[in-house]
C-alpha cells in the first residue's frame, strides 16, 4: 500500500534568491538519473594486477558498525590487534571507504542505510558480511525485522563465521579478501551493476516506505 | 507492601494485592482511578519515580493489560497498577503531564500494541518500526514467524527427519 | 571571560502552543542528521538536528535501527531457550540481561541459586562493568578528539575480555548465568591472572588519569556543559552515574543489594556538579570500586558447593502463572526485567527496561537545546546511552 | 630580465625529493604517535599505496569544475610555497627559483592552498563540508595573525624580505639564529605552527566524531589522490619557511632532514595529548596568548 | 587551569619508550581451553535421538541420514547436521547431548565467499579442527534434563523374607512425575513395528496426566505455540 510521502518529500515551490519561482521535487535526484554500469579494469593486464595489488593493501572500511559485530571492530584498530599493520584504516564517509563490513544482523531500517552507503562508495568496493545472521539469519530467523540473506540485497565477497567472529577471525577474514582481490575475483560492484534489477526488487520487497533515488550517486 | 494496599483501599475500589516479594507488590486498579491513583502515590506515599509502562496481551480473555511500574526511592518498595481494559479500539487516557518520560513509553505502545493515548505527544510519529503496514507486531495474532517466511527467503536444502519415523521406515519397512 | 552571550529570550520564535515555529524554506535553519551512520554517536541511532548557525535549536532521537523484536521471539522460545537470546540485547554489558531474565525465572519458579553461583554471578557482573567504563572512556575522550584514551582503555578492556574467554567460554557474549545457577567453575590459576589483569587495569587508568582529567583543553571542553538538574532526576527518570553525579546517592546496589553485595563493602560514589566532566569523574572513581570489589570477591568467594540448583528437565519446564519485576545496577543506570508467565513452557511476556531508554529519549532532547554542534557528539556519550536498550 | 632555464629540471628535482620525504616522514611521524597509545603503527610505505589506491580507482563523482579546482588550488598552494623559497642555502641547484621580494609571495601561498579548498568543498553541496569551512577559515585566517606578525618582526630585524639573506644573517654558529635574537617572534610562529598544522589542539575543522572530517568529505579517488599528495608536499613546505626564517636555513640535505623531522614531531607532540578546542575557544586562545606575542616581537626589534 | 593541567598530559609520552602491545602473529593464536568453537561429534557413541535439534532454539540442527551408518535397535542412523548461517554457539545441544558425543573444539576461524559451505555434519564432513582435544566439553556431573533417575524404594530384606508382600513399592505420584520428566521423548525405544496408543510419544506435552502441568493454553485462537517436540516441523524451513 503507497504511504503518503512525509511533507518535507512532497513537490513544492521555492522563491529563489533573485525571485525566480522554481519547483523543487526531492525525490528526484538532480545529479545523475543514470543506472550504475559495469566498470572495466585497466586495458592492460599488469596495469591491473598492480592497481588491484595496492587496492588490497590499502582496505578502507566504512566506520559503519550495522549489527552487533561492530564492537570487535574496536579491537581492531587498537593495540592488542592493530589492523593498520595490514593497511587497514576507518574511514567515515562512504565516498572514500572501499569495504563494506556488515558486521552481524541487518534490521530493514539499518537495511536501508547501508544500500545507500553501499551505493555511495566508488567502484571496486566489497562487502565482507560477519557472523551468522547474514548466512541464513542466525538467532533472528523467525524475527519480522531483519533480513535473512545479505546475499539477496548486496553482492557479498566474503563470510566470516562467529556468534560474533573474534578479532583474530577478522584479520584472517581479510587475509582472505586481500588474496580475494589480489586474483581480481573480487568484482561484487560490476555483480551489482549487472543484476541491478533484482537486487532492486528484493530490496522493494522488504523495505515498504522507498523515498529515495533508485541508485543514489 | 499490606499496609500501604489498606490505605489504597480506603480511598480508591482497589483489586486484591498480589505480594511477589516483601518489596513488590501487583494490585488491579479500575481504569476511571488510574489517574488519581498515580498522583496519590506520586505526592503522597513517595513513589515518585516511574519505573516501566508496559501492556500484555491476553488474548484468550480478550484484554490487554498496562502495568505502571512505580518505585519509592527512599524505602526502596515497588508497586505495579495493573489496568485491564478490552482489546478492540483499545485506548487510555495518557499521563504524560505526571511524568515527560511517559510519553516515550506512550509512543512505543501505540506502535507495537496499537492502544491509542489521546493526547500524548509526537504519537503517531514512527518510533521504531519505519513504513510498517502490517498490524502492530507485538500483539499474540501477529505470528512472527509466518511473516519472516513470507517477506524474507531462506537458504534452500534444509530438510529434517523425525528419528521415529526414520527408525519405523528403515527397520520395519512394509510397517509390518 | 565571557565576552557575549547572545539573548536567547524571543530566539527561536515559539508558537502558541510552545512548540517551535522553525520553517525550514526560511533558510535561517539547516537540518543537520548525526545520523546511524556516523563515528561521534554510540551504537546505531541517529539525532535529527534543527541548527541555526553553530548552535543546535531542537533535537529528535530516532532509534530501531537495531530492532530485532526481542519480546516478541521470547514469546516463541522455553524458558532454556530464551537463555541465549537474552544477552544480545546488549551488547557493551550483555552478562547484566542474563542476571536479570535468570532473576526473574527463579523469582517465579521459585528456586534458589545456590550461594557459589551467587558469588560467581557478581563476580562476572562487576567484570562487565569494568569493561562498559573503560569503553565508555574510551568514547568520551574521542568524541572530543583524544584519540590516545581510546586506545589504552580498549587495550585494557581487552585484557578483561581474555579472562572472560578463560572462565565463561567466549569473549563478548558468554552465555555463562544460566536460570538456576551458573554453567562452570573458575579454571585453575584464575586469580593470579586476574590479579595481574587488574593491576594492568590500574595503570592504565593511572594514566588515563593524568592525560584526561587533568587535561586543560579537556577541562574547557567538558566543565560546565551538559549539566542535568537534579529536578529532573524524577521527571525523566534518571538513574546510575548520570544520577550520582547530579548529588542523588542512588545505587540499586546499596538500596535493594541483590546477590552478595550485602557482604561486601562499598560507599556509591557521588558528585556535585553533574556536567559531563564529573560524570565520566564518576564513572572513573565508579571503575575503581569495581576493581576494588572484585579483588573482595575474589577473597571471599567459596571454593565449593554445587553450581547450579537441582531444576526440573529444561526440556518441558513449565512455570505457574505469575509476573514479577527484577532490576540491577547496571553500568548506565537501573537494568530491569518485566517478566509475565501465564503457566504454559512459554514466558507469556517480557518488559526489558534498559536505563538509556529515558536517557537518550526525552532527557536527550530535553539537554541538546542550545549547545553547540561539536558538543552533541560529548554530551550524548556522556549520558553512556546505548540504542539496542531503547528499541530492544 | 635574464631567466636561466636550468633552475626547472633542478625546482623539479627539489618538489621530487620533498615529496617523497613527506610521504615517509609521514608515515613515520604516524608510527611516532601509534607508538604513545602503545601499538605499531602502519607500516612506512603505507602513504604510497593508499596513494596508488586512490588514483586507481575505476568511478569518481564530480560537482562541477569548482570542486575539481579545490584539490588543485591545494597542491599549488604547496608547490608554489616550496619553489619560490630556496630549501638548501648556499647551492645554486636548490635555491629554486627565489628572487627578491620571496617572503611576500610565500606568505600569500601559505593561505591560499586553505583558500582554495574552502571553495572546492563548497561547491560539494556536503552540510558537513559547509560547516567545515566556516570553521577552517576562521581559525587559519586567526592562526595566520601571529605568524604575519612573526615573519614581520623578522623583516625589520633584518631589514630586508628576501629569504635568502635572512638565511645568510642568521649563519654563522647556532648563537645567531633567530631563535636567540629574536625569541618572541619565534614563539608567536611556533604557537601558528600548531594552529596551521590541522592537529588535535586545532583540528575541530576535520574532527571526525563531530562532522566526518569537513570539508574533505565528499573528496575521493583521484581528488583524494591529489590531497595526498598534498599533504606530503605543503607541512615540508611550510616548515622549510620555518627552518628559513627562525632555525637558520639548511645547508645540507641532512641538516634540512632532522630540521623538518623535529618541526613536524612538536606538532604531533603537541596534538596526541590534547582533545580539541571548539571554534571559538581557539580563536579565543590565538588572540590571548599567540597575537599578543607576536606584537611583543614587533616592538622589541 | 592550573600549569598542571597543561604539563601532565605530556606524560602520555612515557609510552615511547615502553615496547607495544600488539600481540605479534594474531592469525593463529589459539583460544582458551574452554572456548566455545566449532562442533566435533563422535559418530559412534552418537545415536541419532534429536535432542540437540529440540533444544536448539536457532532451528540450526537438523537430523540427517548418513551413508554407512544403518539404523539399528536404539541408533536412528541419523545425524546432526549443523548449520553456521543460523548456529550461535550457546553449547546447550553439547549441554543436553543424552551420549555427551556432541562437542565443541576451540577453533574459531572459517571464511568461505560461498554461503551455503556453512552447513556440515560434525564427524561426518571432515575439517580440520576434529581433533582438536581442547574445546568446550559438558560438564560431566550435570544434566540439563532433570536429576539423577529417582530411587524406586523396596522392602527391606528381614520383613521379605516372611511374606509375599510386593517388594518393589512402586513411585508416589510426585516422584513418577519427576521420572516422567527426564525422558526427552526422542522416540527411540518406541519406534517397534506395534506401536500402541499409549506408547505413541508424539508430543510430551498431552503425555503427562492433566494436573501436573499447569493449565496449557485451551484457547483455540493462541498463536500455534510451538511446544517442545513439536518444533521440528515449523524449523523444517
Amino acid at each position: 500500500m503507497e504511504q503518503e510521502l512525509k511533507p518535507e518529500l512532497q513537490i513544492r515551490k521555492v522563491k529563489g534568491p533573485d525571485g525566480v519561482e522554481f519547483e523543487v521535487e526531492p525525490l528526484r535526484d538532480y545529479y545523475c538519473e543514470a543506472l550504475p554500469t559495469v566498470q572495466h579494469g585497466a586495458y592492460i593486464q599488469i596495469v591491473e594486477d598492480f592497481f588491484n595489488w595496492a587496492r588490497s593493501h590499502s582496505l578502507w572500511i566504512l566506520g559503519f558498525g550495522t549489527g552487533c559485530g561492530a564492537i570487535e571492530m574496536r579491537p581492531l584498530m587498537t593495540p592488542r590487534f592493530d589492523a593498520y599493520r595490514y593497511g587497514i584504516q576507518w574511514r567515515p564517509t562512504p565516498r572514500q571507504a572501499n569495504l563494506l563490513v556488515i558486521s552481524g544482523y541487518l534490521s530493514v531500517k539499518t537495511l536501508k542505510r547501508a544500500i545507500r552507503a553501499y551505493e555511495q562508495m566508488q567502484s571496486p568496493k566489497y562487502v565482507v558480511g560477519l557472523g551468522s545472521c547474514t548466512i541464513n539469519g542466525g538467532m533472528y530467523w523467525d524475527s519480522y525485522n531483519t533480513i535473512k540473506r545479505l546475499d539477496d540485497y548486496m553482492p557479498v565477497d566474503l563470510y566470516i563465521v562467529g556468534c560474533m567472529p573474534r578479532p583474530e577471525a577478522l584479520l584472517a577474514g581479510f587475509e582472505d579478501l586481500k588474496k580475494l582481490i589480489r586474483a581480481g575475483k573480487a568484482e561484487g560492484a560490476n555483480q551489482y551493476a549487472e543484476k541491478f534489477d533484482w537486487y532492486k526488487s528484493n530490496q522493494k520487497r522488504v523495505i515498504h516506505d522507498w523515498d529515495m533515488p533508485d541508485y543514489s550517486w | 507492601m499490606r499496609a500501604l494496599h489498606i490505605r489504597l483501599q480506603h480511598l480508591f475500589p482497589l483489586g486484591e494485592l498480589t505480594e511477589q516479594r516483601p518489596d513488590l507488590g501487583f494490585v488491579t486498579v479500575p481504569a476511571a482511578y488510574l489517574r488519581p491513583t498515580l498522583l496519590h502515590l506520586r505526592d503522597r506515599e513517595g513513589y515518585t519515580h516511574l519505573v516501566l509502562l508496559t501492556a500484555v496481551d491476553w488474548l484468550e480473555e480478550d484484554l490487554f493489560q498496562l502495568t505502571y511500574l512505580l518505585s519509592n526511592r527512599s524505602t526502596g518498595c515497588d508497586i505495579g497498577l495493573r489496568v485491564k481494559f478490552p482489546r478492540q479500539a483499545a485506548h487510555m487516557e495518557s499521563i504524560h503531564d505526571l511524568w515527560p518520560t511517559a510519553a516515550t513509553y506512550q509512543r512505543e505502545l501505540r506502535e507495537m500494541f496499537g492502544i491509542d493515548f489521546p493526547g500524548s505527544p509526537r504519537l503517531h510519529e514512527e518510533f521504531i518500526l519505519e513504513g510498517w503496514n502490517d498490524i502492530p507486531p507485538y500483539r499474540r495474532d501477529f505470528d512472527t514467524l509466518k511473516y519472516a517466511r513470507a517477506n524474507y527467503n531462506d537458504r534452500p536444502g534444509r530438510e529434517t527427519h523425525d528419528p521415529e519415523q526414520h527408525m519405523k521406515q528403515q527397520l520395519y519397512p512394509d510397517g509390518a | 571571560m565571557a565576552l557575549y552571550t547572545p539573548d536567547r529570550s524571543q530566539y527561536p520564535a515559539k508558537k502558541a502552543d510552545g512548540t517551535l515555529d522553525i520553517d525550514l524554506a526560511s533558510g535561517k535553519y539547516l537540518k543537520l542528521w548525526q545520523g546511524p551512520n556516523h563515528p561521534g554517536i554510540t551504537g546505531n541511532m541517529s539525532v535529527e538536528l534543527t541548527v541555526c548557525g553553530d548552535e543546535v535549536v531542537e533535537g529528535k532521537t530516532h532509534v530501531g535501527y537495531l530492532h530485532r523484536g526481542f519480546e516478541k521471539l521470547m514469546e516463541r522460545r522455553s524458558f532454556i531457550q530464551c537463555f541465549p537470546i537474552v544477552c544480545r540485547i546488549c551488547v557493551p554489558e550483555p552478562d547484566f540481561n542474563e542476571y536479570c531474565y535468570a532473576a526473574a525465572v527463579e523469582d517465579l519458579s521459585g528456586i534458589q541459586s545456590p550461594e557459589r553461583a551467587n558469588w560467581m554471578r557478581a563476580l562476572i557482573l562487576e567484570m562487565g562493568r569494568i569493561n562498559s567504563y573503560l569503553m565508555y572512556l574510551g568514547g568520551q575522550a574521542g568524541a572530543l578528539g583524544l584519540g590516545v584514551i581510546g586506545q589504552w582503555t580498549t587495550y585494557a578492556r581487552d585484557l578483561m575480555l581474555d579472562r572472560f574467554e578463560e572462565m565463561t567460554g567466549a569473549r563478548i557474549y558468554h552465555m555463562f548465568i544460566l536460570p538456576g545457577g551458573v554453567r562452570d567453575g573458575l579454571p585453575d590459576g584464575f586469580d593470579q591472572r586476574m590479579e595481574e589483569t587488574l593491576r594492568e587495569i590500574e595503570s592504565t587508568m593511572k594514566d588515563v588519569h593524568d592525560v584526561m582529567f587533568h587535561n586543560a583543553v579537556f577541562k574547557k571542553r567538558t566543565v560546565g556543559q551538559g549539566v542535568i538538574d537534579p529536578a529532573w532526576l524524577d521527571q525523566y527518570g534518571v538513574t546510575g552515574p548520570n544520577a550520582r553525579a547530579a548529588g542523588v546517592a542512588k545505587d540499586v546496589r546499596r538500596d535493594q543489594p541483590y546477590l552478595v553485595y550485602r557482604e561486601l563493602e562499598f560507599e556509591p560514589v557521588i558528585g556535585h556538579d553533574s556536567d559531563i566532566y564529573t560524570r565520566s569523574d564518576v564513572r572513573r572513581r565508579d571503575l575503581l570500586m569495581s576493581v576494588d570489589l572484585i579483588r573482595q570477591i575474589l577473597a571471599k568467594m567459596p571454593r565449593s558447593g554445587p553450581l547450579i540448583a537441582d531444576m526440573p528437565s529444561m526440556l518441558h519446564w513449565k512455570i505457574p502463572r505469575g509476573e514479577t519485576y527484577v532490576r540491577g545496577e547496571c553500568s548506565r543506570g537501573e537494568y530491569g526485567y518485566y517478566l509475565v508467565t501465564d503457566g504454559s513452557g512459554f514466558p507469556r511476556r517480557v518488559n526489558v527496561r534498559g536505563p538509556s531508554y529515558t536517557h537518550a529519549m526525552a532527557l536527550l532532547e530535553r539537554m541538546i537545546v542550545n549547545i553547540n554542534i561539536s558538543d552533541v557528539a560529548a554530551l550524548m556519550v556522556s549520558l553512556h546511552t546505548y540504542p539496542p536498550e531503547i528499541e530492544r | 630580465m635574464s631567466f636561466d632555464w636550468m633552475k626547472i629540471p633542478y625546482a623539479l628535482l627539489t618538489v621530487f625529493i620533498v615529496f617523497n620525504y613527506g610521504m615517509l616522514l609521514g608515515a613515520l611521524i604516524q608510527k611516532i604517535g601509534a607508538r604513545a597509545g602503545r601499538r605499531h603503527g602502519i607500516p612506512i610505505w603505507q602513504n604510497y599505496v593508499d596513494l596508488i589506491k586512490n588514483y586507481g580507482q575505476r568511478t569518481s563523482i564530480t560537482h562541477g569544475v569548482m570542486f575539481y579546482l579545490g584539490p588543485v588550488f591545494r597542491l599549488t598552494g604547496g608547490i608554489g610555497l616550496l619553489l619560490f623559497v630556496p630549501t638548501i642555502y648556499g647551492s645554486y641547484m636548490f635555491s629554486n627559483l627565489s628572487f627578491a621580494g620571496d617572503l611576500i609571495l610565500a606568505l600569500y601561498f601559505v593561505f591560499f592552498g586553505t583558500l582554495g579548498m574552502a571553495l572546492g568543498a563548497g561547491e560539494s553541496g556536503h552540510p558537513h563540508a559547509a560547516i567545515g569551512i566556516t570553521r577552517g577559515l576562521s581559525q587559519v585566517s586567526v592562526a595566520e595573525l601571529p605568524f604575519a606578525l612573526a615573519v614581520f618582526a623578522v623583516a625589520l630585524q633584518y631589514q630586508t624580505l628576501s629569504v635568502t639573506d635572512i638565511v645568510a644573517a642568521q649563519q654563522g654558529g647556532v648563537m645567531n639564529w633567530t631563535l636567540f635574537t629574536n625569541p618572541l617572534a619565534v614563539a608567536a610562529a611556533m604557537l601558528a605552527f600548531l594552529g596551521s598544522m590541522m592537529r588535535p589542539p586545532f583540528d575541530v575543522v576535520i574532527a571526525p566524531q563531530e562532522i566526518p572530517i569537513g570539508p574533505p568529505t565528499e573528496y575521493h579517488s583521484a581528488y583524494l589522490a591529489l590531497m595526498q599528495t598534498n599533504r606530503a608536499i605543503f607541512p615540508i613546505a611550510k616548515m622549510v619557511i620555518y627552518m628559513n626564517l627562525f632555525f637558520g636555513g639548511a645547508t645540507s640535505w641532512p641538516e634540512f632532514a632532522v630540521k623538518v623531522f623535529l618541526l613536524y614531531l612538536f606538532s604531533a607532540f603537541v596534538g596526541v595529548c590534547f582533545p580539541r578546542f571548539r571554534v571559538e575557544q581557539s580563536i579565543r586562545w590565538f588572540l590571548i596568548w599567540a597575537v599578543p606575542l607576536g606584537v611583543l616581537a614587533i616592538l622589541w626589534v | 587551569m592550573s600549569v598542571r593541567d597543561v604539563l601532565s598530559p605530556f606524560t602520555a609520552w612515557k609510552n615511547l619508550f615502553r615496547d607495544p602491545v600488539s600481540i605479534p602473529d594474531p592469525l593463529n593464536r589459539a583460544a582458551a581451553p574452554r572456548y566455545r568453537g566449532f562442533h566435533q561429534n563422535d559418530v559412534e557413541k552418537c545415536i541419532g535421538c534429536g535432542t540437540c535439534e529440540t533444544i536448539c532454539q536457532n532451528g540450526a540442527i537438523d537430523m540427517v541420514p548418513v551413508e554407512g551408518i544403518e539404523t539399528k535397535s536404539g541408533d536412528s542412523g541419523l545425524r546432526p547436521r549443523i548449520d553456521y548461517g543460523r548456529c550461535c554457539w550457546c553449547a546447550l545441544c553439547v549441554d543436553v547431548c543424552m551420549t555427551k558425543s556432541l562437542t565443541m573444539s576451540n577453533a574459531y576461524t572459517w571464511v568461505e565467499n560461498d554461503p551455503d559451505l556453512f552447513c556440515f555434519t560434525p564427524g561426518v564432513d571432515k575439517k580440520h579442527w576434529d581433533n582438536a582435544e581442547l574445546g568446550y566439553h559438558c560438564p560431566t556431573d550435570r544434566r540439563i534434563t532433570g536429576q539423577v533417575r529417582a530411587h524406586m524404594r523396596e522392602l527391606e530384606p528381614e520383613t521379605r523374607i516372611d511374606s509375599f508382600v510386593e517388594i518393589v513399592q512402586g513411585y508416589s505420584v510426585e516422584e513418577a512425575i519427576l521420572e516422567a520428566d527426564r525422558c526427552v521423548a526422542c522416540g527411540l525405544p518406541c519406534a517397534t513395528a506395534i506401536t500402541s496408543a499409549a506408547w505413541n510419544c508424539s508430543t510430551p506435552a498431552t503425555r503427562f496426566p492433566a494436573s501436573a502441568a499447569a493449565s496449557a493454553p485451551t484457547s483455540a485462537r493462541t498463536p500455534a505455540l510451538p511446544a517442545t517436540k513439536a518444533t521440528r516441523s515449523p524449523s523444517a524451513g
